[in-house]
């Protein structure tokens, strides 16, 4: 199936996008993914963490995606 | 109550306090953030804030409600800004008012401290020779 | 920077955290007072505030003192009023400005814990059928 | 020696006045100066505390008055 991610903060510098298609395997879950950007783009592997948020909600690596999910990696925060 | 604003413009502290002010409680207390001047002595030109704008209102919203439940806030109010500060600018204002002014104090402080940990929110750090996106590597 | 004080006119919050605002702060943290309508469920109509004006300035400039060397505040500012105040009306504001923020929730409890137990200020309320010096009786 | 002692909130109300003269031994100290305030007013030993102020000062029993000392009745403060 195919996803539409979004990135924001550091994320967004290291894919070079503020958006990215991407060919999983249908129902892969947010830890598949989150292996599958950290391959293509090792940089997010030296970040302090990574999150997956689905929907505005955000999920553990047990989580199934599905095709029409909004999904969003989220970089560490640092707000305030 | 609760208010959450996200917005790329000035934030009002009064604006703030006054939405927080009751006749029951007793006591409010207020956190503004402030653009520093410096991180670990280095000097800094302007700030970025970020934010994936609907889930930052929803945890926002969430860490105001646990708030209010667990402290028993009567009103409470997160105002972040986005987009480009300069120094002395106010990035966050949050205002909490509770029957009694412990509780004021530690729902206030739970709220920036969570905000920061869990809100989608990502802040640039601008100076003179770079930049840097902050708590990004460990 | 440490201003103190001790007035029968309204209190204003945007004016005391004004003051604190500083480029090298990067959080002020504000306490606000508020008269309450109740008090142990019965109906207060207004408050009355007494104060020994030269003790208790000092002592509110102590307390200041205080907190600035132990939470290496960078400004403090303290404002209690005296007088007739209704429901609602701000009898003390404490803002604190610090470098990191956990301090200035930390300075600014101090500073309304200690006011509240060793500035020489008296409050009366006033109920619909009488009145009473608060918390002058064990 | 002769003291002249202000008094505020509840201590006002006890003694009926805003202020008091009263006579005791010369070098007497806040000590013998409560109990003193004590016998002649019993209220103020129904209060949660009481303190006595010397030139805007916080002092302890063991102080010793003067007689052109600022001696002020602290009765329990409740500001803020």
């Amino acid at each position: 199936m195919k996803i539409e991610i979004l990135a924001f903060g550091i994320a967004k510098d290291i894919i070079k996008n503020r958006t990215l298609s991407l060919d999983i395997p249908a129902g892969s879950n947010v830890g598949f993914l989150k292996n599958e950007l950290t391959s293509r783009f090792p940089d997010f592997g030296k970040l302090k963490s990574l999150a997956i948020a689905v929907n505005e909600e955000y999920q553990a690596d047990d989580f199934n995606l599905s095709e029409k999910d909004e999904v969003v990696i989220i970089p560490p925060v640092s707000g305030g | 109550m609760i208010d959450i604003q996200l917005k790329d413009t000035t934030l009002d502290t009064q604006e703030c306090v006054d939405f927080v002010a009751s006749d029951s409680a007793g006591g409010t207390t207020v956190f503004i953030g402030t653009v520093r001047n410096k991180t670990k002595d280095k000097t800094v030109v302007r700030l970025e804030f970020e934010a994936y704008p609907p889930m930052a209102v929803a945890e926002m919203k969430k860490i105001a409600e646990q708030a209010k439940e667990k402290w028993n806030a009567e009103k409470i109010c997160i105002h972040h800004r986005t987009g480009i500060l300069d120094i002395g600018e106010i990035p966050v204002i949050i205002a909490v008012a509770t029957p009694h002014r412990k509780a004021a104090f530690e729902a206030c402080q739970y709220c920036i401290d969570t905000l920061k940990e869990t809100v989608p929110i990502w802040k640039k750090e601008i100076f003179e020779d770079g930049e840097v996106w902050v708590a990004a590597h460990p």
